[in-house]
């Protein structure tokens, strides 16, 4: 695959620019959607929630997972690379909800039914499950959730998921410092949780599936102190057993009191780190590791494309709610005015384009990923018509057009960028391409410089409300290029005070229209990412949003 | 030689023999007359092969352009087409440009920084290794030690890291190649200037009154002129791999710019399913590191020293 | 003899500080924010003001530096921004994995440069296969070579491990990579000096002494060419330290090449001067190392000027 | 100096040197030269630069450098023919035949082996002492060459002696030999003249008590004067004269000797600002010509000698020349 490999580091690989949390997309193929039916083996009580059917079931086998980089932590607070945030999410730690079947919504986990939620939708009492134990067996209370959300805020801790939290009441006092505790945040009692937000917020329920609201033991985060990021205590299925950075290798073992009984089925999961793409994809065809922890990047992708027969043994495609766009320098004058955005638009022919990405992203040309759950699309998404972008550029007046295109290292953005300079040429636009360091790519973009950059962005809260409020409202984050739309910024603020998910995705549909009609950003594909895990494997699933689910998957070696 | 030696000869200094008979341990001057001829045969095929690859790499515009895609020349699976398979005649790369334009622009880019930086490296470390050898002294030790310390740099990191300084294009690899390089070059010219100067003849000439910077100019630079065309050829091997390296971390040339680094770089990602995107620029690297390395046998074999025979054979 | 090391030690000093202030520079002037890199990219502008804060990024670069290298100093390499644990000891526990690889690539290029070198010195004939062996090794970048080896003995014929970690077995293919790299320099200096040997009169004194031709090689030639190849040997700790950063990478070998390029790439400042630093301090010692042993072997070397 | 213990039997033993012919490639260095060396005596070859003089020493020790080849002829020492001797052969026969003293002393020890050692080598090889026998051994050779503290001497390295040590070690390193035959190359001319009259006593004296025989290469007459028992002077790869020393200083017949005597008197004894008698044009370089070599520079040079080459002729008791005028010479 041509551009030069990517750096060592992959902690952005499925980043992708703006996503911080992981490939998120929903289990595509295997068992029915239905919540999950009682295993055949009589013992395995209900299934956490999530894809999968445990049919046949079998027990024992040992798992090795393979990633690239060492995790940024396991403290789910702080890891946000793709490797501590599967650790954090489906292996370590459990969060009150989790996604149920493919297409669904979050369905209870930690917690023991859906929240109630009060007429104004500001309050939300979430019953807690009796039963759930942290690692080291001590029994979980609604005052370990208050204690772990308060640390989140903690300015000291300086997590970067701080931020979702400040829709609750008095988080943004603790946030600056001015308070200890967090007003809208109480424990009635041992198994109840009331959240009083600020305002309604259609989002939060899927914030309550997130890793970093998973509760914490405060004795264990205490005792452990800076050691917690290796070896943390958690609830999830898993426990750590022993962390090795000198021989590159973790190992997890099932948790004795874990509420689901009789899961996890396999005996010890490994994970191993420090190993470049190349090796992972021999290891894996190998069979020296059974599932590659970063699936496959565009270079290994390639190699398994050319050959029928290994893809069909060992790549696992499920498509992700994520979309691959080109943003543009809204500060630029000439890229102000939307015909000139729009006949750039026109310009691309996105089948080339993503045939680069062998597969890990399909042609698109509308703002919010193709598969959506809930959601009926009004916006027409643009196609490659040149002839149309030439009338576009001639009517608005534009000549010679010259623009900068900042790119990284990461795949495949540098063969894109030279693969769209061609297409921009055959209508008049010149692009000139500007390579950096990925760090150096990351602050560039950050202080709003170059005209074009790629982004990829993917959804975690379940809705396409998260691509909008962190790129395209003016007070996006991730929004360096100065983007003002009135009507998207009123239209998502409608969308987040809606009652129902229905009801706001109805708004977004017109958001989207807007996004598009407007030209915001040049949108090119829709994403997907490629598993690929050894054919021995039994109900292997992952989620986007989660990573690997090792609490169901069994091994027949 | 007119007068016969009566008297007996004065302390020789050993090396300086009186040719009584063929002496022993040297050379016979038949050896060292086929010992120039070897050497001359070899350093000519090497510039003979330098000359053909710099006429290849000027007849890039033939060749036809390196950035166009052709994407109607990859396979159904979007893979790249094979040796002359869809009218080109190596194969496409990975995204489907033509190979054979690509290496031709990267043969005149690579061989563009290995002669430059070759010269640059070689130059700066030959100044720095006469000034340090030749004058003596305090000097002589903060440039050595300024010498250490760029050999004690990783030079892989520090490339790195001056690559995302100067900027990655033709120029930014030159400096950061010379940065890297240019310290083995003057420890060497250092070591030989500094045995050099005990010779008898740079002593005489500076006992006659000659002033040190002729003295250097007359009498040792034209004794490491062999040293630095050696050290040259086999400096101009090393850059062109310490290129390919720098590339392959991402650090060298750029995307869309063919140059043989960089395709090495992608090649050996893609060697699984495309072998050729590999082997073709690697076949033009070996073909230029083999040009340097020639010349430098080449002028190794002039020294009559590479023909002594061994008593072994006696 | 003393007194030479002594001044030698106080040398390498010197270049280890010299090294650790180009290095603080070099990364220093890096474009990057390392906050972003342990944030995250969805992290708010507060929250990276917060880790710049605390991790003193924003003080001016004089203070940086000032602050360092008294710690350095102290011995305290600072703590790595990536996971938290004091530098010294992360680069400690990779160090004996690089310095195994180092040792075994050395050993492989002795072995087979020094035969060959000796072979070939020994033919009165230049061999052409040898010579365009030579010339194949020199122009094979690492990371080629590498992959290559990694894919015939590694996947193909699975003759060697590749899942992984550093037993000795996994040591096999990294190692023979970097000494292929450096056999074609040590086979050229053996067959030199060996010729230069073999042709001067105290071997000829040998053979008048009627010794067995392997004798006089072991005995009387092998301690002459020791001293060129120990000088190859100091100059090529700094080499080993920089074609290990691709051989660990493509072999996924724990050493500290591997943690250097991350380090780089994370912008884990403290964890790339201290990676640098260490391997200046390796390259420092191996060259006094290196000189002692010539001494050693060779008294003619003694003499010379440190 | 302790007088060393008398050996046990005379070491020398006579060496035949029967028509022999070496040459370097295409370079004849020497043309069917017959020469016998009576057991325990010197004989001195005498003779310009690339008379073969040197080759003749060698190949008596059959220690010929590499590229020459016999060519044609036959050597023995003692008892053992040494031409006809190949491979492991050679080595023994090299072994216990002849010992070599280089002209440069320094480049004939190995650098970085200690003197004694390289002493104690040869017992060690040759009549496989111990160790520690060969290393008393070896001391006891240092003695005998007359070196003072040869335990210090024996732990130095050959770097850190004098030229005069360094070449008496290079003798005991030879005697350790009990060769047959001691070759000597010009073993003093790189030494200072009160050095080299030392090394020549030693020599002689270590001839008579060992009852050596040497073949000792030189141009410096008063060398052989004070040495020889026998000389013979090579001229363009010929034996041209061949006879004791007395009457050679007496009566050599051979024009060329007769110059090379003139030239040497004429040095010797000359006073301030006479010149030097010297012999006209240079030795051949690139061969011989045809007939009798010196015959370019021959003052009695006749049509004969351009075209016929001299065959030796016994002129005396002891005394062969090959010249077609020797009559007419005084």
């Amino acid at each position: 695959m041509a551009g030069p490999p990517p750096l060592p580091s992959r902690r952005h690989l499925l980043t992708f620019g703006a996503a911080g949390a992981a490939a998120a997309f929903l289990s595509g193929c295997g068992g029915p959607g239905s919540p999950p039916r009682p295993g055949a083996l009589a013992h395995v009580g209900a299934w956490a929630p999530g894809p999968g059917d445990q049919s046949g079931a079998r027990r024992g086998g040992h798992i090795i997972t393979a990633w690239s980089n060492e995790a940024q932590s396991y403290d789910p607070a702080i890891g946000w690379d793709l490797h501590s945030w599967e650790a954090i999410s489906t292996v370590l730690h459990a969060p009150l909800y989790q996604y149920a079947g493919p297409a669904d919504g979050p369905a209870p986990h930690a917690a023991a039914a859906m929240p109630k939620v009060s007429a104004d939708r500001r309050t939300y009492t979430v019953p807690l499950r009796r039963g759930v134990r942290f690692h080291n067996g001590r029994r979980v209370t609604a005052q370990d959730y208050v204690w772990t959300w308060t640390r989140v805020l903690d300015p000291e801790l300086a997590s970067w998921a701080s931020s979702y939290l400040l829709g609750i009441e008095g988080a943004t006092e603790v946030y600056e410092k001015k308070a200890k505790k967090v007003r809208g945040l109480e424990a009635l009692d041992d198994h109840t949780l009331r959240i009083r937000l600020s305002e309604p917020d259609i989002l939060f329920q899927a914030l309550l599936c997130q890793p970093y609201m998973a509760a914490l033991p405060k004795e264990e985060v205490e005792r452990l102190g800076a050691g917690f990021s290796r070896t943390p205590v958690g609830t999830g299925p898993f426990r750590i057993t022993r962390y090795d950075s000198k021989r590159q290798r973790a190992l997890f073992r099932p948790h004795d009191h874990y509420f689901w009984r009789g899961t996890p089925l396999i005996d010890t999961l490994e994970y191993r780190w420090g190993i470049d793409y190349p090796l992972q994809a021999l290891q894996l065809s190998g069979g020296k590791v059974d599932v590659l922890g970063e699936g496959l990047v565009p270079s290994q992708a390639a190699r398994f494309t050319a050959d029928p027969e290994m893809r069909e043994r060992f790549v696992h495609p499920v498509p992700v709610r994520g979309s691959q766009w080109i943003t543009t320098n809204h500060k630029r004058p000439v890229l102000k005015d939307p015909r000139v955005r729009q006949a750039l638009s026109w310009a691309v022919d996105r089948e080339q384009l993503t045939r680069v990405s062998f597969g890990l992203s399909d042609p698109w040309g509308c703002a919010f990923p193709k598969h959506l759950d809930r959601y009926r699309r009004t916006a027409r998404p643009y196609t490659h018509d040149p002839d149309r972008a030439r009338a576009l550029l001639k009517e608005a007046g534009v000549g010679r057009l010259r623009l900068r295109f900042l790119h990284g290292t990461q795949d495949p953005w540098p063969l894109m960028a030279q693969v769209l300079q061609q297409q921009f040429a055959s209508v008049g636009v010149e692009i000139t391409l500007d390579a950096m360091s990925e760090s150096a790519f990351e602050l560039a973009t950050s202080k709003g410089e170059g005209d074009l950059y790629g982004t990829d962005m993917y959804i975690v809260l379940d809705s396409a409300l998260e691509l909008v409020t962190t790129c395209f409202t003016s007070d996006a984050a991730q929004n360096y290029t100065g983007y003002h739309n009135k009507r998207v910024d009123a239209l998502t603020a409608k969308a987040r005070k809606a009652p129902t998910v229905e009801a706001s995705n109805a708004i977004l549909a017109e958001v989207e229209k807007e996004l598009t009609e407007d030209a915001a950003g040049i949108y090119i594909g829709s994403l997907n990412f490629l598993a690929a895990r050894s054919p021995d494997l039994r109900n292997y699933q992952m989620r986007g949003e989660t990573g690997s689910y090792y609490d169901r998957l069994w091994v027949k070696r | 030689m007119s007068t016969v030696p009566v008297t007996p000869p004065t302390a020789t200094a050993p090396v300086a023999t009186a040719a009584s008979g063929p002496r022993p341990d040297q050379p016979r001057p038949a050896a060292r007359a086929t010992a120039r001829t070897a050497g001359r045969r070899l350093w000519l095929t090497g510039l003979c092969l330098l000359g053909f690859l710099v006429v290849l790499a000027l007849c890039t515009p033939l060749a036809g352009s390196p950035y166009t895609i052709h994407t109607d020349s990859l396979t159904s699976q979007g893979l790249p087409a094979g040796v002359g398979e869809n009218g080109h005649l190596l194969g496409t790369d990975a995204i489907g440009r033509d190979l054979f334009a690509r290496t031709l622009f990267g043969l005149r880019a690579t061989l563009i920084i290995a002669l430059t930086a070759n010269l640059t490296s070689v130059a700066l470390g030959a100044v720095v290794g006469l000034v340090a050898g030749f004058y003596r002294g305090w000097f002589e030790q903060v440039l050595m030690r300024i010498v250490d310390v760029f050999l004690s740099v990783p030079t892989v990191l520090s490339g790195l890291a001056l690559a995302s300084i100067v900027g990655r294009g033709t120029t930014g690899i030159i400096i950061v190649v010379t940065a890297l390089y240019w310290a083995w070059t003057a420890r060497l010219v250092h070591g030989e200037t500094v045995r050099l100067r005990g010779r008898g003849f740079v002593e005489a000439a500076l006992a006659h009154g000659v002033r040190r910077h002729t003295a250097l100019r007359r009498h040792v630079l034209p004794h490491l002129s062999t040293i630095l065309l050696n050290v040259a050829a086999l400096n101009g091997a090393a850059v062109v791999v310490v290129g390919a390296g720098l590339s392959y971390l991402g650090a060298g040339i750029q995307p869309p710019t063919p140059e043989l680094g960089n395709m090495l770089a992608d090649g050996s990602s893609s060697m699984t399913y495309a072998p050729h995107t590999l082997f073709v620029p690697l076949v033009l690297v070996i073909a230029t590191v083999l040009a340097f390395v020639l010349v430098a046998e080449g002028l190794n074999r002039r020294n009559p020293l590479s023909e002594r025979r061994s008593w072994l054979d006696a | 003899m003393a007194r030479r090391i002594a001044v030698r030690i106080l040398l390498g000093a010197f270049t280890v500080l010299a090294v650790v202030l180009l290095t603080f520079v070099l990364q220093y002037v890096v474009p990057g924010d390392p906050a972003r890199s342990i944030a995250g990219p969805k992290a708010t502008p507060e929250v990276l003001k917060e880790i710049r804060g605390q991790l003193r990024l924003d003080d001016p670069w004089w203070s940086q530096l000032g602050h360092y290298l008294s710690s350095v100093l102290q011995g305290d390499l600072g703590t790595s921004y990536s996971n938290d644990r004091p530098v010294l000891s992360l680069i400690l526990e990779r160090l004996p994995a690089t310095a195994a690889l180092a040792a075994a690539a050395l050993v492989v290029e002795l072995v087979l440069g020094g035969l060959w070198g000796m072979w070939e010195a020994l033919r009165p004939k230049r061999s052409w296969l040898l010579a365009t062996v030579n010339v194949g090794l020199l122009s094979m970048p690492v990371f080629s070579l590498g992959f290559l080896l990694l894919l015939l003995f590694g996947y193909q014929l699975p003759i060697f491990p590749i899942d992984g970690g550093s037993g000795p077995a996994q040591l096999v293919l990294p190692a023979i990579t970097l000494g292929l790299m450096g056999s074609p320099y040590y086979a050229n200096v053996v067959r030199d000096s060996m010729r230069e040997a073999l042709s001067s009169s105290y071997v000829r004194t040998a053979v008048s002494k009627g010794l067995s031709r392997r004798r006089i090689v072991s005995r009387h030639v092998l301690r002459n060419i020791a001293s060129p190849v120990t000088t190859l040997i100091g100059m090529d700790v700094a080499v080993f330290l920089s074609g290990v950063v691709f051989v660990e990478k493509i072999f996924a070998w724990p050493g500290i090449g591997q943690m250097q390029t991350e380090a780089f790439a994370d912008l884990d400042r403290p964890l790339l001067t201290g990676t640098v630093i260490v391997a200046a301090a390796l390259v420092v010692t191996a060259n006094l190392l290196v000189d002692l042993l010539r001494s050693a072997i060779d008294p003619r070397a003694a003499s010379e000027a440190p | 100096m302790t007088t060393a213990p008398a050996p046990a039997a005379t070491l020398g033993s006579e060496v035949t040197i029967d028509r022999l012919s070496v040459n370097y490639g295409d370079f004849t260095a020497l043309r069917d030269v017959s020469l016998t060396v009576p057991a325990g005596t010197t004989t001195a070859l005498v003779g310009e630069s690339g008379s073969g003089k040197s080759t003749l020493a060698l190949a008596a020790g059959r220690i010929l450098p590499p590229g020459a080849s016999i060519s044609g002829g036959s050597v023995t020492v003692g008892d053992t023919e040494l031409t006809a001797l190949r491979g492991k052969a050679l080595r023994e026969a090299r072994g216990h035949t002849a010992a070599y003293l280089a002209q440069d002393a320094s480049a004939a020890l190995n650098p970085v082996i200690r003197v004694g050692k390289q002493i104690a080598e040869v017992h060690q090889v040759r009549c496989g002492a111990s160790r520690a026998e060969a290393a008393e051994l070896a001391r006891q050779g240092l003695a005998d060459v007359g070196i003072p503290d040869p335990d210090r001497v024996a732990r130095l390295y050959p770097g850190a002696l004098s030229g005069g040590m360094r070449q008496r070690v290079i003798i005991a390193i030879a005697l350790a030999f009990r060769p047959q035959l001691l070759i000597a190359d010009e073993p003093t001319t790189a030494l200072d003249v009160t050095v080299q009259a030392d090394i020549l006593a030693l020599v002689s004296r270590l001839q008579q008590q060992c009852g050596l025989t040497v073949i000792w290469i030189t141009h410096d007459m008063s060398v052989v004067a004070e040495l020889a028992d026998h000389v013979a002077v090579l001229y363009g790869g010929r034996l041209v004269e061949h006879t004791d020393v007395l009457t050679l200083f007496e009566g050599a017949r051979h024009p060329y000797t007769q110059a090379l005597l003139t030239c040497f008197q004429s040095g010797r004894f000359a006073g301030p600002k006479q010149p030097f008698t010297t012999i006209s044009g240079s030795p051949p370089v690139a061969g011989p010509p045809g007939g009798c070599p010196f015959h370019p520079r021959c003052p009695q040079a006749d049509a004969r000698c351009g075209t016929e080459l001299p065959a030796p002729r016994r002129v005396g008791h002891d005394h062969t020349a090959a010249c077609h005028r020797l009559e007419e010479t005084p």
